[in-house]
């Protein structure tokens, strides 16, 4: 029951927002306090370890709508309170329309029912609700840069589920169903046949391009890096993350492990490439959202239980710093006047303490500092990984996320600068606090036997050894300004680029 | 003759929108492409299972007539909204770019960002 | 029209051909499935009560789906008003083309057909092929010749703006609402509790008759709006 | 071949025809058109609902906003100062030379012609930051402006210098804002101190005044009125040219000038 009411209740918020708009603030709050009263009931529907399945209206499995809650599914449903949460807070003293606030309530709503969507045609729907009210926030300002970039963005996205629709189109045609877990199961005598192949190929692009992956989502940087920095933590920490979340579904029917595998590691190097030698502020962040999602992916690729929980820590985690450090970012950039990092460090640029802080506390959270919690996430992930070329990979990624970030290290300087509102505070401390307890909050999440592989000596010895390394990699490139092509992202090449990607992705999960 | 079933020309069709998509500079007329895209995807949806002794699938007697996979049908409804709503937005935002840079033409549009973007 | 440069020409001529012979070879298809839809078929009219099977899915058994396209819907109509009634339009700068006298007198002699139309599509959704949406659209479309025949704004005084607006967003929580009844009585979200009623008669179907006039009402409102925002941003047609 | 076949190999030739049109009207109808046969596809597939929902959103709402948007979006923008019996306000309806050429120009092209009134030295700014598409109002090229496009002279014209310079001072707005043609007249009515280049059109207005305290020199040389363009604009100015060109020819553009300027 609760399954469905954390979407419905959004929705019926959102359409309150309208008519009391001298309240919206209020609105959205005591939506959120709904939602934790239901998480916490869903997680006591869960404590007996079964996954809850409700099928909408009553029908059979295969006729109505199903959706269904498991751990991955809580898990994820914390991270949207604690971003849905910070979110809030940072807009308390903002003036904002109530067409902002009907949006943000209709983007929760379709997270939380892509969270439990176990409906082929119904993650579309949710999809295309999602990417229509991402659309229109990201334009919210109307600065002609925003209006392109989110118009880019709801071409390719609607390009991306049209693919979609396509590979459902065949699954349908052979499989007679739309429910995921019915077309598994008809799918089990004919792994491997053709159009399984094709189908899942067109399914993981269209999906790829909502989910920031780096060849299919090059609309990424633009839209994230020109949102009002609320909208964008929300984009960055819980939109794409939805897609990658679909992505997971999927491999529970279809096998994709070598095309996932491949897709995380292009992406996981090629966004911290350009993370590397990007100097805007936001801008590198959004990069950054491409290299860490290739961490996701590949944990979702190696499909092994390990490799999915660390996925999930690593939603989380990325969820929250990413968030954090959008939402830090903005208040930076908003001071400064300026989001150019070398520009920022020059003029020795004005920004609160509470932003230097959360800044900090976010960076060294994505650089994988032990006890932190992209530490944990990394480290689990690795745990689970027997391939030396992932290990590899993984490695090198996370010297790249360290050197990308090492740019920022001189605006850590204690230094008495403006001081931000206290929700905006509030909202550092939502996120920041389980960034730094993540260690002890993870048991909540995840199975402890899990967990203790991640907390060996080696770990943390090899994520400090990465820091390090991380640290001297920056001093040796820093030196040299690097013009990385940009014309893949414009709007005719980034659709070239995106059907090459499909070919990709077709040969390799024939190959796989 | 086995090949024209709709299916087949959902995907030539899908092929001609792509095409325009990326080959027409005029922003009003990649959106008129991007349409074509997703009633291409429609329409194969509806003939999958389209038969050519098919009975519209509306019920009035019990009696077995071999009446047509209704599904589709019901899930096509939901997507043509849909692709509605988009070029609505879309065509929104087309015209406040006009507004602004007084062309349809995705490149320059493109070129003038970033060379606001990029002082 | 200035061409695009030769490489992506084709570059993409090749991708596309290829993905096209791709999809055409790969997909299998050979002729339609018997068994398809066999369970809606069988067992639709009895489960739902609705002549119409494609109603009987649209607006009982996938009616989740279907709410999530009233929300795009409602979105689009949000966005274009946001969106449009901001922006101000130049409106003495485009050059104004009178009205007919034909295109007048065919607007008042169309537009009552058109709207009974639209209301039969709502009504007997469920028994013959149409419903809510297409109703409402079909009316809709319909205001916009009294448009084209009266100038938007005479026809835009009549209806208040933010209220038909505020009063579509209340159609969809009523809509909600509707849906959650059954949470009351112990059953599952988007169950149906009403009768069944007698086969291929108007009250049949359970409650897909309430949900399609619902529809076709906030339809029919999200229709105008974002015509009348489309008309007055072009000043008048 | 059954009907159903004959309508779907039509759909992909109205589409491509309908995307490869050039101006978006057209396209916009051509795309109507493959809604309205898909919805007869739908109809002849037993799928009446899909039929009816294609019909009136996808071939009549979508046709419908597509259409009232396009005038929007389809605009042909000049920029330009008045000139008498060229380019000049009359009432709230703008007449002469110009307006005429460039309204049958747009007509033909299939857009609606816009015209902002700006000062002539704000013109050259205005296309080459791409917010007009063509200067008119009475513009002599002199100078070689060689960063704009320019079309060949549709009508002679001579170059007038008009100078005083022991009258009252001049009101000190000159200096930091542009003027209008407007402004010149007053000024000349004001007998302000100054140096105005006048071309023959504004000069004959100029010439009803009183002009006994200026010195008036007639510029050697022949000149004409030409439009400019922004020099990315190629193609417009081949067509525009072309435009001219058959005016020209089918003696229209000399019935114009008569009637302007008889």
């Amino acid at each position: 029951m609760m399954v469905a009411l954390l979407p419905l209740v959004h929705f019926g918020f959102a359409a309150l927002s309208l008519a009391w708009g001298r309240v919206t603030r209020e609105l959205i709050l005591l939506s959120l306090v709904v939602d934790a009263v239901l998480v916490g009931l869903l997680s006591a529907g869960l404590s007996q370890g079964k996954p809850l399945v409700i099928v909408l209206g009553g029908w059979e499995k295969g006729i109505g709508i199903e959706l269904a809650a498991d751990r991955f599914s809580l898990t994820l449903t914390v991270l949207v309170l604690l971003l849905g949460g910070a979110v809030v807070a940072y807009l308390w003293h903002e003036r904002l329309r109530p067409y902002f606030f009907m949006l943000l309530h209709l983007l929760l709503g379709s997270v939380y029912t892509l969270v439990f969507a176990r409906d082929l045609f119904n993650i579309y729907v949710t999809l295309e609700l999602l990417t229509l009210v991402s659309f229109l926030l990201v334009g919210y300002e109307r600065k002609p840069y925003q209006i392109w970039a989110s118009l880019k963005y709801l071409l390719l996205a609607s390009l991306g589920l049209g693919i979609y629709l396509l590979g459902v189109a065949i699954i349908y045609y052979h499989t007679g169903t739309l429910n995921l877990g019915l077309v598994a199961a008809r799918l089990l005598d004919q792994p491997n046949a053709p159009w399984v192949l094709l189908a899942s190929s067109l399914l993981v692009t269209g999906v790829a391009v909502k989910s920031g992956i780096f060849i299919f989502s090059l609309w990424l940087p633009a839209a994230h890096s020109s949102a009002t920095p609320a909208v964008s933590a929300l984009l960055s920490g819980l939109v794409i993350k939805m897609g990658v979340v679909v992505l997971f579904r999927l491999t529970s029917a279809f096998s994709l492990s070598l095309p996932l595998l491949v897709l995380g590691a292009l992406t996981g190097l090629l966004g911290v490439i350009y993370a590397i030698f990007t100097y805007d502020l936001k801008r590198m962040l959004a990069f950054h959202t491409l290299s860490q999602i290739g961490y996701i992916t590949l944990g979702i690729g190696i499909g092994s239980e390990i490799g999915i929980a660390g996925s999930l820590e690593y939603i989380v985690g990325h969820g929250l710093f990413k968030g954090l450090l959008f939402l830090a970012a903005g208040v930076a950039v908003q001071t400064a006047g300026e989001g150019d990092i070398p520009g920022l460090i020059a003029r020795r640029a004005k920004i609160p303490l509470s932003a230097r802080v959360a800044l900090l506390v976010g960076t060294l959270g994505i650089m994988g500092v032990p006890p932190l919690a992209g530490f944990c996430g990394k480290s689990l992930l690795s745990a689970g990984v027997q391939s030396p070329v992932i290990q590899t990979v993984l490695i090198l990624i996370s010297l790249g996320t360290v050197a990308s970030f090492a740019k920022l290290i001189p605006l850590f300087r204690i230094e008495r600068g403006p001081s931000s509102t206290w929700p905006v505070k509030l909202a550092f401390v939502i996120l920041g606090l389980p960034i730094l307890l993540f260690l002890p909050l993870a048991r909540l999440l995840v199975p402890a036997t899990q967990l203790s592989l991640s907390l060996h000596v080696l770990p943390f010895v090899k994520s400090l050894l990465v820091v390090g390394g991380g640290l001297l990699l920056y001093r040796l490139l820093s030196r040299r300004p690097f013009h990385l092509p940009q014309r893949i992202f414009r709007l005719e090449e980034a659709i070239l680029v995106i059907l090459s990607g499909f070919f990709l992705i077709y040969l390799l999960s024939v190959l796989g | 003759m086995a090949l024209i079933n709709g299916v087949t020309i959902a995907i030539v069709l899908f092929g001609i929108g792509l095409l325009g998509l990326i080959l027409r500079r005029d922003l009003v007329i990649k959106l008129l492409a991007l349409g074509l895209v997703n009633g291409s995807t429609i329409l194969c949806l509806v003939s999958l299972n389209a038969r050519v002794d098919g009975v519209a699938p509306i019920v009035h007697s019990p009696a077995s007539v071999p009446y047509v996979d209704p599904l589709p049908h019901a899930l096509v409804l939901s997507a043509i909204v849909i692709n509605f709503a988009i070029l609505a937005l879309a065509l929104v935002f087309v015209m406040l770019l006009v507004e602004r840079y007084h062309t349809t033409d995705s490149q320059r549009i493109e070129h003038e960002i970033e060379g606001e973007r990029t002082p | 029209m200035r061409r695009s440069s030769r490489g992506i020409i084709i570059t993409a001529s090749v991708l596309v051909i290829c993905f096209c012979a791709l999809l055409v070879m790969m997909f299998d298809y050979h002729g339609a499935r018997e068994e398809a839809g066999v369970t809606y078929i069988t067992k639709g009219t009895i489960d739902t009560g609705a002549a119409n099977l494609v109603s009987a899915i649209y607006l009982n058994y996938r009616l989740f789906d279907t709410l999530f396209e009233l929300l795009v819907f409602s979105v689009a109509v949000l966005g274009v008003r946001f969106y449009l009634a901001q922006q101000r339009g130049n409106e003495e700068e485009v050059t104004r083309i009178p009205e007919s006298q034909v295109i007048r007198t065919s607007a008042d002699l169309l537009f009552p057909p058109i709207l009974l139309l639209g209301i039969y599509l709502v009504l007997f959704g469920h028994l013959s092929p149409g419903g809510g949406f297409s109703g409402g659209t079909v009316a809709g479309t319909g205001l916009l010749l009294c448009a084209v025949a009266l100038g938007a704004d005479v026809v835009g005084r009549r209806f208040h703006e933010p209220t038909l607006e505020r009063f579509e967003w209340e159609i969809l929580l009523a809509i909600l609402l509707l849906a959650l009844i059954p949470v009351l009585f112990g059953r599952l979200p988007f169950t149906d509790l009403l009768p069944r009623g007698r086969l291929g008669s108007l009250a049949s179907g359970g409650s897909i008759l309430i949900y399609n006039a619902l529809i076709g009402v906030k339809v029919f409102i999200g229709t105008w709006v974002i015509i009348h925002y489309f008309v007055r941003h072009r000043g008048e047609i | 071949m059954t009907s159903q076949q004959a309508l779907l190999v039509l759909l992909p030739f109205i589409a491509a025809f309908g995307l490869t049109r050039r101006r978006r009207f057209t396209a916009v109808i051509g795309m109507g058109m493959f809604s309205l046969t898909l919805s007869a596809v739908y109809l002849l597939l037993n799928a009446p609902d899909v039929a009816i929902t294609e019909a009136a959103i996808g071939a009549a709402l979508v046709t419908f906003i597509y259409v009232l948007a396009i005038r929007k979006t389809g605009r042909l923008v000049i920029v330009g100062d008045e000139a008498p019996g060229l380019l000049e306000r009359e009432g709230d309806r703008i007449t002469g030379l110009e307006q005429e050429i460039l309204a049958g120009f747009a007509h033909h092209l299939g857009l609606d012609l816009v015209v902002h009134f700006l000062p002539r030295e704000e013109v050259e700014e205005a296309l080459l930051r791409g917010e007009a598409d063509i200067a008119a109002g009475g513009i002599v090229h002199v100078d070689a402006e060689d960063r704009l496009l320019k079309t060949q002279g549709h009508l002679p014209t001579g170059l007038f210098h008009l100078t005083r310079e022991d009258a009252v001072e001049p009101k000190q707005t000159q200096e930091t804002e542009w003027i209008y043609f407007s402004d010149v007249l007053e000024a000349i009515r004001a007998q302000e101190k100054g140096a105005y280049t006048l071309d023959l059109a504004r000069f004959i207005a100029v010439s009803r005044l009183d002009l006994s305290g200026y010195a008036v020199e007639r510029l050697p040389g022949s000149f004409s009125y030409t439009f400019l363009l922004p020099p990315d604009r190629e193609e417009l100015h081949k067509r525009l040219s072309a435009y001219l060109d058959h005016l020209r020819q089918n003696g229209e553009l000399d019935g114009m000038i008569r009637r302007y300027f008889s």
